[in-house]
């Protein structure tokens, strides 16, 4: 197996590594640059700890191999906040509680990011099933739902 | 293992022609790169189709629409004329896998997967959908339903790749619908898939149907009976009986970790009145 | 030992508020570190070879060929990892279990393992271990395995705790019981009664973070492992006397933990690492595949379990009787006896009697799971106690609160109860809007109550004071969900600060003394007391040294707000000193100010729930979705009550699963056919309502700050609330859990026929 | 002076009796005396044992003083989650 040359941006950084044919883009992610953030529960997309957005989609990245990342855009939770300001899901993931273990919390980050770009104004029915894709074991996944809609009220400018 | 990304079908093509041993297709790769996570996969070449051009798009032509092998479901659902045009292909297509998987996946995957429970499939059986299969010698149509040809098998030959799904303009007063049965409300494979297509005169009248079956047999199932069924109805209930008696009788399931013989035997029947009712409605019928 | 734990109540100024966690900010950054997050110069990927067999004697097993792969470092076997344990069954347990000695008893069961330089090198080297198995019968089903012509699974177990003793090797490795009075009086006095059998099926913990960990041994006799753990005090204990290390000389840390909920309290793969990083003499990377979690960690019990209830036309409780069997995997355990202790702990029985059996089957072993062996035995009891109440024409929360146990009752596991939170949480559901609310068509309402018992045990904090007044406290239990913030609330309590200036970290085990796990509700329970009286230590520090600094007699200091008050006007109104006044002036005074606890946190009580839910289903496709759902519990004093909210609400979702869709399932092969979380089906955000929570508190006696354990109670009633809601739902008593759609639909299609 | 209960499975350990009769101040010299009068019950007393005393389970803390007239029982040592 020949290792390939990969150019990429990965949060808003250029990005170039090399990898075998059958490396993830998690395994490259978490082995090859030290972005550890994203996380494997399972590595067959039914978890979604993995989530990044790849071109503004959310994906799980042990779905997707290091080689198709050549000329994508990829975000990862490394890049969510902006410098030391968190992004107002960050902020509301810790204000309500909304993470235990917190083994998920990235995945859930990226998703809800991935979210409330496409639908500012998300009903509680629509962030269900958007966020149907990423397991969480510890919170009955009721405090992670308040904090999407109310970072989106924030980002919508209607609280504080 | 070798990774390519040919710029050209035939390129791709003959990459799949020339493989030695075993090759496979990227598209999405929801399905392939599960598969490589299993220790005992071993292949030589994977062929990643998704920088030949035309891949990436759904195309609306005179006859109807041309979609793309590296389409993502979501961008299926992006397409409003499409979604106007077939809404039970599109919620089909979206019921695959989260959001996550929506982002990647594709229905040529879908259909060259072979599952018998994928969800795409039924809707573009009944929908009439054809595959354009690109091969080292040029390119033939298969009608969607001579695909699959058991679980995991295609009858597709070797250097082939389907670039393509070609659905129809539908007929003036024409809905089709898609519905499944899973034991959540999202992630799981269906246990049972039914899509239903109709078309209407003008009084409300079925004057054309297909009806297909996931999930309950080694393939998709189009029902004949089914169809014969509603033909020249307003779907009314003993219509409606008739055409879930014979889906029913049309199931050839099995028993595993996701249902039962008699679950899927009785649940076909009850979809298939659901999803003709809800058909009729987007064709038009009171 | 001399720490005085009787709750003296008081008004709180931090604790019971919601501030901001410690570890929030790593955690939504991406940046906190989990068991697979961590690597150290020269490290080697390990993979493990398992069984694909459900039961099958080890013949032999060659490692040689996969010894000469290049880049392979060592090959581990059973002979690696020599017997040190001394008789003892329980440790010996865990050594097989880790790595097979002389059979595989289930599909998973680990057989060997490679280290080397890389994942490929590894898998290839897997691929050449060759094993020569006899495959020998299996079972895995607990009602089969107690059948005479079963398969028996070890010739040396006979069961314990029957008379005469048993001669003949059983698959019921044990038989317990418990109880008072004499049923069959009892059941003579009934008007009523019912009687049923029910099921339930294996379910797993389903942490999203597979187990993790690095292995490090040095050739001087020193080992180092991080790992993903809820006690790495325990796991230092077992690798170090399963691989024969000084426990001191083994430093274990313990990284974030992605969930554990039981199944982090037992070692898996830790022994193998070490094992195999002693003989490669590098450090070992092992990370579980999520088919290997599911495969060869932590299932709870499959059971089986006959329940027997009685009452007279009043509504009283004449006798209760109740079989339960339970499968522990390949090895004696003690799962059934407590699903005997618990079944009927909610209640006043004047004669009961339970009696457990342990199953031996060829399934992974068990581990503890949130409250283990509960939820299982609250299913039948409950639902019985639903029934029953039908039968005789009462409302089923009425039914309860007749024959509730309270302060003073004998329990069902033998103790009398002392003040209990059982009552309460019912009479708060019957209050409960819920409870009222109209039902829609094709909907159910179900409620049940949920008894566990809290832990206490060994606890200890280090609590330093900083030169600029800021607090760091270091504890040796690890935080599962929240505790690093409930315990800074607590020592800024104590101490009279503000959250912000505490900072706790979960300490390695070379840096703090033993610490028992984070289990049995005991995490915050427990390390709060131990932070309690290592505050208060500090405070008798403090008072000597503000007497210094005054230069005033001790017993003129008191301790007030955070501060250092002189008594009294003798003293010249001296203006109090503040935790950052004696801190900076901490070196001229004596040196850093600590305070130090070790303790045993006994006594912790017992906790109790009641639980409601509304289901609907879909008759025609026995498709069901629970739309409401509402967790009463007595969380004595909630220490961070949006952490004690969390705490119910995860464990009602896990009771959700269980009931509804997660199994186990197992082919005729013996193997299980839905290792991962496409098929072994928990909850997703779309499946679940919000989750309404009420926090009852009723102080602990045994607690300072009335605290008690609040983790595991909620995952007891969801399994019977949801049985019940769904019975009521559709007229048809549903008696095997999960109650999925095809046991839905089939059991609405057998009462039409 | 104490009745202490057993458990159902301490009991094949001590000559079949449900309840023993001991005098003690602690929990300590209560499990002493009674591995004393059962040696068998030494190896479960080991590790396998909790007190309850009125109620409250004691898993360690094995200094614990018995109050007059307590109700005193012998019981598993428990896993949890």
């Amino acid at each position: 197996m020949s290792s390939i040359a990969v150019a990429t941006i990965i949060n808003d950084d250029k990005v170039e590594f090399l990898c075998q044919p059958d490396e993830t883009l998690l395994d490259i992610l978490r082995n090859r640059l030290g972005l550890m953030g994203t996380k494997e529960g399972c590595g067959t997309g039914d978890c979604g700890a993995c989530s990044t957005i790849m071109d503004g989609r959310v994906v799980c990245s042990c779905l997707v191999l290091g080689a198709e990342a050549q000329g994508r855009t990829i975000e990862t939770i490394e890049g969510m906040a902006n410098g030391s300001k968190l992004h107002p899901l960050q902020r509301k993931f810790i204000e309500h509680a909304a993470l235990q273990c917190g083994i998920c919390t990235p995945g859930f980050l990226m998703a809800a990011k991935a979210l409330l770009e496409v639908n500012p104004n998300p009903t509680e029915t629509q962030i269900r099933f958007w966020l149907a894709g990423n397991l969480c074991r510890c919170t009955g996944y009721d405090k992670i739902v308040r904090a999407v809609q109310d970072a989106a009220a924030e980002i919508r400018g209607e609280t504080t | 293992m070798r990774y390519e990304r040919p710029d050209t079908m035939q390129a791709a093509t003959a990459l799949l022609a020339g493989a030695e041993a075993k090759s496979f297709v990227l598209a999405g790769g929801t399905d392939l790169l599960v598969r490589m996570q299993n220790d005992d996969f071993e292949a030589d070449l994977i062929v990643d189709i998704k920088a030949i051009s035309g891949m990436a798009k759904v195309t609306e032509t005179d006859d109807g629409f041309v979609i793309g092998a590296g389409v993502p479901s979501v961008a299926l659902f992006e397409d409003t004329a499409l979604v106007a045009a077939w809404p039970g292909v599109v919620e089909a297509a979206n019921l695959i896998g989260s959001t996550q998987i929506q982002g990647r996946c594709t229905i040529v995957g879908n259909l060259c997967n072979a599952s018998p429970a994928a969800d795409s499939v039924p809707a573009l059986v009944a929908a009439g959908a054809v595959a354009q299969v690109a091969g080292p010698s040029g390119t033939r149509d298969v009608a969607v339903i001579d695909i699959p040809t058991g679980p995991g098998k295609t009858s597709l030959a070797k250097g082939e790749i389907i670039q393509a799904i070609l659905l129809p303009k539908p007929n003036a007063r024409t809905g089709d619908a898609y519905l499944r049965f899973i034991p959540r409300t999202e992630m799981d494979i269906a246990v049972v898939g039914v899509a239903v297509n109709l078309t209407l005169n003008e009084d409300g009248t079925v004057i054309a149907a297909r009806v297909a079956l996931g999930a309950v047999g080694p393939k998709v199932i189009l029902v004949d009976t089914a169809a014969k069924a509603v033909i020249g109805s307003k779907l009314e209930d003993v219509v409606l009986q008739a055409l879930s008696e014979s889906c029913s009788a049309a199931c050839t399931p099995i028993n595993d970790k996701r249902g039962t013989v008699a679950f899927r035997t009785q649940v076909a029947g009850v979809l298939a009145r659901r999803a003709a009712q809800t058909a009729y409605t987007r064709a038009g019928g009171k | 030992m001399s720490f005085d734990a009787t709750n003296s109540s008081k008004s709180f100024k931090s604790v019971g508020t919601r501030p901001l966690r410690p570890d929030g900010v790593d955690k939504v950054t991406g940046r906190a570190r989990y068991g697979a997050d961590f690597n150290m110069p020269g490290q080697l990927v390990a993979r493990v070879l398992r069984s694909k067999h459900a039961h099958a004697k080890i013949k032999s097993i060659d490692t040689s060929r996969a010894e000469t792969v290049k880049g392979v470092k060592a090959v581990v076997t059973a002979a690696d990892l020599p017997d040190l344990t001394d008789g003892d069954p329980a440790l010996f347990a865990v050594l097989d279990n880790c790595m097979a000695r002389n059979k595989a008893m289930y599909d998973g069961h680990a057989i060997a393992a490679v280290a080397a330089i890389d994942e490929k090198a590894a898998k290839a080297a897997l691929k050449l271990i060759a094993v020569d198995y006899e495959i020998l019968p299996h079972v895995t089903d607990v009602d089969a395995a107690t059948l005479p012509d079963a398969p028996v699974l070890n010739e040396a177990i006979f069961t314990q705790g029957v008379e005469p003793k048993s001669t003949r090797p059983s698959n019921i490795a044990n038989r317990t019981e418990f109880g008072h009075g004499d049923v069959d009086v009892g059941f003579s006095h009934a008007d009523s009664v019912v009687e049923r059998s029910y099921k339930t099926e294996q379910t797993h913990q389903g942490y999203i973070e597979p187990h993790a960990c690095v292995a490090n041994c040095n050739p001087d006799g020193t080992a180092e492992l991080w790992v993903c753990t809820q006690g790495h005090f325990v796991y230092r204990q077992v690798c170090a006397d399963l691989l024969g290390i000084e426990v001191s000389k083994l430093r274990v840390t313990s990284s974030e933990i992605g969930g554990g909920f039981g199944g982090k309290t037992h070692v898996w793969t830790e022994p193998v690492a070490l094992a195999l990083s002693r003989k490669a003499n590098r450090p070992v990377k092992l990370v579980m595949s999520r088919d290997e979690v599911f495969r060869a960690s932590g299932p709870t019990s499959a059971t089986s379990i006959d329940v027997k209830i009685g009452a007279n036309k009043d509504g009283i409780i004449t006798a209760a009787t109740a079989t339960l069997r339970y499968t522990s995997g390949p090895y004696a355990d003690m799962w059934a006896e407590l699903g005997a202790m618990t079944s009927f702990a909610c209640y006043d029985l004047e004669n009961v009697k339970t009696v457990g059996l342990e199953v031996i089957v060829n399934r992974p072993k068990v581990a503890a799971y949130r409250a283990p062996s509960a939820p299982m035995a609250a299913f039948a009891v409950e639902s019985a106690i639903d029934e029953l109440a039908q039968k005789i024409g009462m409302n089923p929360v009425d039914f309860r609160i007749q024959n509730v146990a309270s302060e003073g009752t004998q329990s069902s596991y033998g103790p009398i109860y002392g003040p209990i939170g059982i009552g309460p949480t019912l009479e708060a559901a019957k209050a409960h809007p819920h409870m009222s609310a109209p039902l829609g068509k094709n909907q159910g309402r179900g409620m049940a109550c949920g008894f566990w018992f809290n832990f206490g045990g060994q606890t200890c904090t280090d609590l330093n004071i900083s030169a600029d007044g800021t607090v760091t406290i270091a504890v040796g239990t690890v935080d599962v969900g929240g505790s690093r913030a409930s315990l800074s609330l607590i020592a800024a309590e104590e101490l009279g600060l503000s959250y912000d200036n505490i900072k706790a970290v979960v300490a390695d085990t070379s840096t703090l003394g033993y610490n028992d796990m984070t289990d049995g509700s005991r995490g915050t329970f427990s390390t709060s007391m131990a932070t309690i009286s290592a505050a208060r230590n500090a405070i008798e520090i403090m008072r000597h040294r503000a007497a210094l600094m005054w230069d005033i007699p001790l017993g003129d200091v008191y301790w007030e707000d955070g501060h250092a008050h002189a008594a009294g006007t003798k003293h010249g109104n001296l203006a109090p000193l503040s935790v950052k006044d004696i801190a900076a002036e901490a070196g001229k005074t004596g040196g850093p100010i600590a305070g130090h606890s070790e303790l045993v946190a006994d006594g912790a009580g017992v906790s109790f729930a009641t639980h409601i839910c509304d289901i609907d289903v879909d008759p025609e496709t026995g498709s069901s979705r629970v739309v409401r759902y509402t967790v009463i519990q007595d969380a004595g004093k909630a220490v961070h009550p949006s952490y004690v909210e969390g705490q119910y609400q995860g464990g009602a979702a896990q009771g959700i699963g269980w009931a509804l869709n997660e199994e186990y399932i197992y082919g005729e092969d013996g193997r299980l056919q839905n290792p991962g979380f496409l098929d072994y089906r928990i909850p997703v955000c779309s499946d679940l309502p919000m989750i309404d929570t009420q926090i009852l508190e009723i102080p602990n006696p045994k607690h300072p700050y009335g605290v008690r354990g609040v983790g595991e109670t909620s995952i007891v009633p969801p399994l019977a609330a949801i049985a019940n809601a769904v019975s009521n739902a559709v007229g048809v008593r549903m008696t095997h859990i999960p109650v999925s759609p095809p046991r839905i639909l089939a059991a609405l299609t057998d009462a039409k026929d | 002076m104490f009745d202490v209960k057993l458990w159902a499975g301490l009991q094949h350990l001590a000559d079949n009796q449900k309840v023993v009769p001991i005098e003690a101040r602690t929990i300590r010299e209560l499990l002493r005396k009674m591995e004393n009068q059962y040696p068998g019950l030494a190896e479960p007393i080991k590790g396998h044992v909790a007190v309850s005393i009125n109620g409250v389970i004691y898993r360690n803390d094995w200094s614990q003083e018995l109050p007059k007239g307590a109700e005193i029982m012998l019981i598993r040592r428990l896993a949890g989650g």
